[in-house]
């Protein structure tokens, strides 16, 4: 017992030690920008986590976050590294709101959303499985497939857009029908007002949670697991290696796909280029901060929930870019204290 | 008495919670072949790698030829003459061997390598020892005899004195080990001093003056080898009596339960690596494969596990008749195949995972209920392998990684065993595994034989082939040049046929 | 035919030479940094740190010459830090580049501000110099200047096989190797594992950094985010071109070469749709290296941190 | 230089508190935005207001930093560019009481092809490049030597392609024989800001016998500029005054005054004659037009200048309809 506290208890240590670090960094930024740190960082949480509408904002960044989160690390667990999250969540997303708006307007709330998650997920896996394909198939890399493709991706994405489903004089598709928006949380909370949070966050949590058991709790996470450890050994021990490889970027691109969910179901009700703004990238650090552990996914996104909403309130102030600077340092900040930080822990017991 | 060249004295090293040498001394003696002996995780390789410099000692003093080592590293060692030959060979494949041995010393013009100097320098260093390697051959292209004399090189171009050697003989095959020992003779015949670490305890009495022995990180005893004798020294080792030499009852053999027909492997392009095997195995048999690594061992066992399936080019597998050519892995395996891999860190174990989920590795969907893995159950299973086959982590909740090489051998072991199976594949079962293990490990082969499973053998340790094998077969460049029955035929015969001499 | 015309002139050739040379400059990073163990992937961010600090340097001191020196340093010291990050601490390699890459964009855009007031662009600075090989005049020579006039493009062609001789002619291109396939061994033969790892890393900033020179100082401007990507194609060449310096350059040639083929197609009007044309690159590599490259093995020690304790 | 404006004078009645929220290029871009940002400028010295800007960039953070600026009792919220359409419909709906104002604003249109009018406290404030590109186009036309012009866009966009089918109509109005090149750098926002590619875009147009380039492409232009310098070609700028960028290369700019239309809404409101609905930026009300001064007389001359003017009036007129 005792061990497993002071085990919970670095993992904990570590963040906020980073988190610290990471603050008197851009301390010396704002001084430059010759405004007091106090008064931004005073202006940050009031804009988000001690104000109402602020925390329904930050909600509406975590979810996205969380799904690209959990994308990268599930493919990290299984020994591959998916940048792809880019084109898989486009193709994801641009699916979901091509079902949503093409779907009768008479089909039942439940089963309308359940098709265009469906379809996202799918559109999304698609387009994780390819790499997933290529390398079982031929052994090519993974990292350099999944780049090339979120440039193939959206320029095709953007084709069709732009040739057959845009609304003329726009780039976004037209809205999906009302059965399949996703409530907004101020239904439910009324404090959350006028904010875009939405039942998508539920999903996302529900979907980390789902993720947790897949990897942990059943057969088949246990030989994802081995494969991402010694593909030889998984191998050997009659594990389908190759299916594990391409399963794994099928779900990993699935997840990926239900990035934009957020944003269709839950916010615009439509599709519209350049919506994600590299959602699919922070979705390396969401995993990598989170320990490609669910749990940690989930709070890591709502890290960087806070800050990238903060960005918007700060930006009257200073320039917005201090938020992205102050994720970097966070991000390096953990992962350069992790090892270092756990020997003198090991060292002192 | 003659000096001592090496004394550690009073060597403590702690791996956190792990005690690896606890209080160690040794003496070597100038131009002695001084050999050290323990169990696995007894402490050996941490204390060779202290005189090394790679680890520093939590407490203890390093003397060498008298002079006490304040700070040491490697390279501080090789100043004082010490050279290493890992466990483990610290051989980079895509270099050449030239590259390999003068790296950190280079023969240079300039900021350039000078590549012929550094050949011809090689060239005599192993025409002076005998140790017949081409220096401007790559490293991946040799066998594990010559990265084996590289090593050697590449330690008496730094101008050893006092070589180190941690299990030298492990992966070596009698003929190659028998080269060696001429090595280690040269050596010794031209001023060196040897340090050797083997598990093998008739090599230590060839070629060893005196011997070491270590339990648990301390010195139980430094003895003269011509005063001992390998009972004593097991008996040393482990603390009891140890069975050196399997014994079993004469085969019941029954039905045929592996057959193989007309199985063809390729290597590259038209490169065959199994050139039309066949042979079969019945119910309470053991076939012995007997060969010079790299002969088409690895690729037999692949063939038969269903790895690595595009490169067969033709055969049938048939397991009781069943045809299983074109099975999956783990197909064969759910039809009664089990299999101790030769190489357990390569594809025995994830080493990332707990010693509980390595121990339903491949038979987790007997571990599952609805899809969910049963931790209780596993938790349990894995419990009761622990103590029925005597692994021994070195606290609880360990991963595999952190085991001794013989405690995850036995995981591997417990693992194969406890599945139900017709048909075994025990390749290298024994390798690097202390005395006590391979007692053991030999008992449990036997027992699996006399219940009746066909079980095949890969091994490069002659001795073992021959106790435990009713059959052998010879593999020489992918074909079997012979069969013979084990209790008529020993290890020259054998050695013989490896070299590709069909019929004696 | 216009196409055909238009892919053997020595203007399409020129053009692939232009737009490959920050590739192959960040390639030429990557291979020193990979061969040496350390994953690279904050190139992207050593490109754009270069390209800024070229820019301001040049805006600040009135010298291309200068500018591209900062260039080189902005390019050294962010590598230095994904070297602190990846060697001292040894943290994961692809997360400290990323993280970098994020870094950088945030750095030069909060710098943008504070010295050009512009969240997109920096005033216009002067560039490197093109020197007049051929009395200028018609088009040939023209073109001929500016291929060899232009000492960028000479010192890439130089830094080549500069690369290709350091790594695989000298003693220290051979300790480079052996750190980056087995550090173990290296460590045991007495060679400062980490200390080699510092340096090529920081080569590799340097060369990226130049990359960073030549967008910033060719375009007389910094404009955010001007990397585009260029960092992550560079990577793919390394491994394409199997960790050589030949092979990455080739790799670069084809990735310019694409690209400049996709202009062409673009300008001679054909029915293609632009997105498709577009695509051409990307999916070239994607099939090359489904098909001929194949496997292709990376240093042994890729990736993995040294312990040298 | 700090983001956050504060009028000098003090006046007596409270002020006009106007927040503005920038395209996806953010200020700086040397065109678009920065327009926008000289018309918030003059009206803080002239008219005395108070004045925030927010640069979401790319993403969703636009209805966001409106929804914000509402919150913060901002009289007038301005957003930058045709992507607003929705949110500042969105955000402007849930707040009756402040007013609202969109650059390019899309006035979408029903089943019947008539207008769908904003909300009543929304102003879309719209431009018609393609009459200035048709102008832009004219004047190519008009100059080139080699009867081969190049447009180079950013994002293959319908904006874009605004500009590039007014420009190709003026040019064949002018020449019906006459060859236009087109290029887009993209298919994602960072195509307005790759000058890397648009100089290798308008280098290998200019190799290809263009000798004059009109570009709509944002930062990306900015590359065409140095093509043009090295090459010793001519280009036409668009949405400000480009001519400083490449002095004696830039043969006329095709502007959008976003800042006169963001002034003039900024003072209506301050009037109290705010009104919503679309208010159309032409060539006629002098939204759009091509620069013709000083520095460009020399490189234009007289008799083009003559001939763009009639067709100036043509238009004005309505003897020239210019169509997409
Ligand atoms: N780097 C390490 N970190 C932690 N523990 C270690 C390390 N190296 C060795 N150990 C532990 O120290 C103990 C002694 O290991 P050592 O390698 O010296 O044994 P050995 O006698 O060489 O065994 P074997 O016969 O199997 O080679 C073992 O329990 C081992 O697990
Ligand atoms: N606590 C530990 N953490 C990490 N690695 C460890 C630990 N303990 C041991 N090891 C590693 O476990 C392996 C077994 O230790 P040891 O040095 O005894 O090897 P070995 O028994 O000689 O190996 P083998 O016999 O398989 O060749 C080694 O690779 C060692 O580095
Ligand atoms: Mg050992
Ligand atoms: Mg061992």
């Amino acid at each position: 017992m005792d061990k497993l506290n002071k085990k919970i208890l670095i993992e904990f240590i570590i963040p906020i030690f980073a988190v610290l670090l990471a603050l008197i960094f851009s301390d010396i930024l704002i001084l430059i920008y010759k405004e007091s740190p106090l008064k931004i960082y005073k202006l940050l949480l009031e804009g988000t986590i001690f104000n109402s509408y602020g925390i329904g904002q930050v909600i509406f960044k975590t979810t996205p976050l969380i799904f690209s989160g959990l994308a990268v690390a599930f493919a990290f667990r299984t020994g591959l590294f998916n940048i792809g999250g880019e084109g898989q969540l486009y193709m994801g997303t641009f699916v979901t709101a091509v079902i949503g708006a093409y779907l009768p307007d008479s089909i039942p709330r439940f089963l309308a959303v359940i098709l265009c998650l469906l379809g996202g997920f799918l559109a999304g896996g698609l387009i994780g499985f390819i790499p997933g394909f290529l390398k079982a198939k031929t052994g090519s890399h993974e990292v350099i497939n999944t780049i090339m493709l979120n440039f193939i991706v959206l320029a095709f994405i953007n084709y069709l857009l732009v040739t057959y489903f845009r609304v003329p004089e726009t780039l976004h598709t037209k809205e999906i029908i009302s059965n399949a928006h996703l409530a907004r949380l101020s239904e439910f909370i009324p404090a959350l007002d006028s904010t875009y949070a939405s039942l998508a966050f539920v999903i996302a949590i529900l979907t980390a949670i789902v993720v947790y058991v897949i990897l942990w709790k059943t057969k088949f996470g246990y030989e994802l697991r081995a494969v991402g450890h010694n593909p030889e050994a998984a191998a050997t021990a009659g594990i389908n290696v190759k299916k594990c490889i391409m399963m794994s970027m099928a779900i990993s691109g699935g997840l990926a796909g239900l990035i934009g969910l957020n944003y269709v179901l839950g916010d615009k009700y439509y599709f519209e280029e350049g919506f994600s703004s590299g959602l699919g990238f922070m979705g390396i650090a969401v995993a990598l901060l989170g320990r490609n552990h669910p749990l940690g996914v989930v709070i890591a996104a709502f890290l960087f929930g806070v800050l990238s909403e903060g960005g918007l309130v700060i930006n009257a102030v200073v320039p917005k870019e201090l938020v992205d600077i102050l994720q970097a340092i966070v991000i390096i900040c953990v992962v350069a204290s992790t090892t270092e930080v756990r020997k003198i822990l090991a060292r002192g017991k | 008495m003659a000096e001592n060249i090496i004394e550690l004295k009073n060597i403590v090293k702690r791996f956190g919670k792990v005690l690896a040498n606890n209080n160690i001394n040794i003496a070597v003696r100038k131009g002695e072949v001084h050999a050290i002996v323990g169990e696995n995780g007894a402490g050996k390789s941490t204390l060779m790698k202290i005189l090394y410099g790679l680890y520093h000692p939590d407490e203890g003093q390093i003397i060498i030829n008298g002079e006490t080592i304040i700070k040491n590293s490697p390279k501080n060692a090789v100043k004082h003459g010490i050279g290493m030959v890992h466990q483990h060979f610290m051989l980079i494949p895509p270099l050449t061997v030239a590259e390999n041995v003068i790296l950190g010393m280079e023969t240079s013009k300039g900021p350039f390598v000078d590549i012929n100097t550094a050949n011809q320098r090689i060239k005599k260093l192993s025409d002076d020892f005998n140790l017949h390697i081409d220096p401007s051959k790559k490293i991946e292209d040799l066998s594990v005899g010559e990265n084996q004399r590289v090593e050697i090189i590449k330690v008496l171009y730094r101008g050893a004195n006092i070589l180190i050697l941690d299990e030298p003989t492990a992966v070596l095959t009698p003929k190659e080990v028998e080269d060696f020992f001429k090595v280690i003779k040269s050596l010794i015949a031209q001023g060196k001093t040897v340090i050797i670490i083997t598990h093998k305890l008739d090599e230590i009495m060839e070629i060893s003056d005196r011997i070491t022995i270590i339990k648990h990180g301390e010195t139980v005893d430094t003895i003269n080898t011509k005063d001992t004798s390998p009972k004593e020294i097991a008996r040393m080792m482990v603390g009891r009596d140890v069975l050196l030499q399997a014994e079993k009852k004469v085969a019941q053999t029954g039905k045929v339960i592996l057959d193989v027909k007309n199985l063809s492997v390729t290597k590259s392009k038209d490169v065959l690596a199994l050139d039309n095997l066949n042979f079969e195995i019945k119910a309470g048999e053991v076939l012995g494969f007997a060969g010079v690594e790299g002969n088409g061992q690895t690729e037999l066992i692949e063939a038969l596990m269903g790895l690595n399936t595009e490169k067969i080019k033709s055969g049938k597998i048939l397991l009781e008749g069943n045809d299983l050519s074109n099975s999956l892995t783990k197909e064969r395996l759910e039809q009664g195949f089990s299999h101790i891999p030769e190489d357990r860190h390569k594809r025995g174990l994830v080493l990332e995972y707990q010693n509980s989920d390595n121990l339903i590795l491949g038979q987790q969907h007997n571990f599952t209920r609805t899809g969910l893995l049963d931790r209780i159950g596993i938790d349990e299973h894995s419990e009761r392998l622990i103590k029925e086959f005597d692994v021994r982590p070195p606290h609880k909740e360990v991963l595999s990684g952190g085991l001794s090489g013989g405690n995850q051998q036995k995981i591997i072991i417990a693992r194969e065993f406890f599945r139900k199976f017709k048909f075994l594949i025990a390749a290298q079962p024994t390798r690097g595994v202390d005395i006590g293990a391979i007692e053991f490990i030999h008992k449990q082969i036997i027992k699996a034989r006399d219940e009746g499973k066909a079980i095949l053998l890969v091994s490069a340790e002659l001795n073992e082939i021959i106790s435990l094998s009713d059959r052998i077969a010879v593999l020489y460049k992918g074909k079997i040049v012979k069969i013979v029955d084990a209790d008529k035929t020993n290890k020259n015969e054998l050695g013989m046929y490896m070299t590709g001499a069909s019929n004696g | 035919m216009a196409i055909l015309n238009g892919i053997f002139s020595l203007a399409f050739l020129i053009q692939l030479i232009r737009i490959s040379v920050p590739y192959v400059l960040a390639a030429m990073g990557g291979v020193f940094s990979e061969r040496s163990g350390v994953t690279n992937i904050a190139l992207e961010g050593i490109i754009l740190n270069g390209a800024f600090g070229s820019v301001l340097g040049t805006y600040l001191t009135g010298s291309p010459l200068y500018g591209a020196l900062a260039g080189v340093i902005a390019g050294m010291l962010t590598a230095l830090l994904h070297a602190v990050i990846s060697i001292r601490f040894r943290a994961d390699q692809i997360i400290s580049g990323v993280a970098i890459n994020l870094l950088s964009v945030g750095l030069t855009k909060f710098f943008l501000k504070i010295f050009f007031d512009s969240s997109s662009n920096s005033s216009r600075v002067e560039g490197i110099k093109v020197f007049q090989i051929l009395p200028p005049g018609n088009g040939f020579s023209d073109m001929i200047n500016q291929l060899v006039g232009n000492p960028m493009i000479m010192l890439t062609l130089f830094i080549v096989v500069f690369s290709h001789i350091i790594i695989f002619k000298t003693v220290f291109g051979l300790r480079l190797r052996a750190v980056g396939e087995h550090p173990e061994a290296a460590d045991t033969l007495g060679i400062r594992v980490n200390v080699m790892r510092y340096v090529c890393v920081i080569i590799s900033g340097a060369l990226a950094g130049l990359a960073g020179v030549w967008l910033g100082l060719d375009q007389h401007q910094f404009t955010d985010g001007m990397s585009n990507g260029r960092g992550f194609i560079a990577i793919a060449a390394v491994i394409f071109g199997k960790w050589n310096p030949y092979g990455a350059a080739l790799a670069c040639l084809l990735f310019g070469g694409s690209e400049a083929l996709q202009i062409t197609l673009q300008s001679s009007g054909s029915n293609i749709p632009t997105q498709f044309i577009q695509m051409i690159p990307y999916l070239l590599t994607m099939i090359a290296l489904a098909g001929f490259i194949g496997k292709s093995t990376s240093p042994a020690a890729l990736g993995k941190a040294y312990d040298e304790d | 230089n700090k983001p956050e404006i504060k009028n000098a004078s003090t006046g007596d009645k409270p002020k006009l508190r106007v927040g503005l929220v920038f395209d996806v290029g953010g200020r700086g871009d040397k065109s678009f935005n920065d327009s926008a940002y000289n018309g918030l400028q003059r009206a803080i010295k002239n008219l005395g207001i108070e004045a925030q800007y927010v640069e979401p960039g790319e993403g969703s953070d636009r209805s966001s930093a409106l929804n914000r600026l509402a919150a913060q009792n901002f009289d007038l919220i301005i957003g930058i560019g045709f992507i607003f359409t929705d949110d500042i419909t969105n955000v402007a709906k849930k707040h009756p009481e402040r007013k609202f104002a969109g650059v390019d604003f899309v006035v979408n249109q029903d089943k019947d092809g008539k207008d769908i009018p904003p909300p009543s406290n929304v102003a879309a404030l719209k431009f018609k490049e393609e009459e200035g590109s048709y102008m832009a186009g004219a004047l190519a036309a008009l100059k080139t030597k080699t009867n081969k012009i190049g447009f180079i866009g950013g994002m293959d966009i319908p904006l874009i392609h605004k500009f590039e089918s007014g420009y190709k109509s003026g040019a064949k109005m002018i020449n019906p024989n006459i060859e236009v090149i087109s290029n887009y750098a993209g298919v994602t926002g960072a195509a307005f800001k790759d000058p890397a590619k648009g100089k290798e875009l308008a280098t290998s147009q200019y190799n290809n016998g263009v000798d004059i380039i009109y570009h709509a492409s944002g930062s990306t232009g900015l590359g065409v500029f140095e093509a043009a310098r090295n090459l010793k070609k001519l280009a036409i700028g668009v949405d400000s005054d480009q001519y400083s960028e490449a002095p004696g290369f830039i043969l006329s700019s095709m502007v959008k005054k976003v800042d006169v239309a963001i002034y003039d809404i900024i003072k209506d409101t301050i009037d109290g004659k705010f009104s919503g609905g679309a208010k159309i930026f032409g060539l006629k009300q002098g939204g759009v037009s091509l620069i013709y001064d000083e520095h460009n007389k020399a490189l234009i001359g007289d008799t083009v200048h003559k001939k763009l003017e009639e067709i100036n009036n043509k238009i004005n007129n309505g003897l020239i309809k210019v169509t997409l």
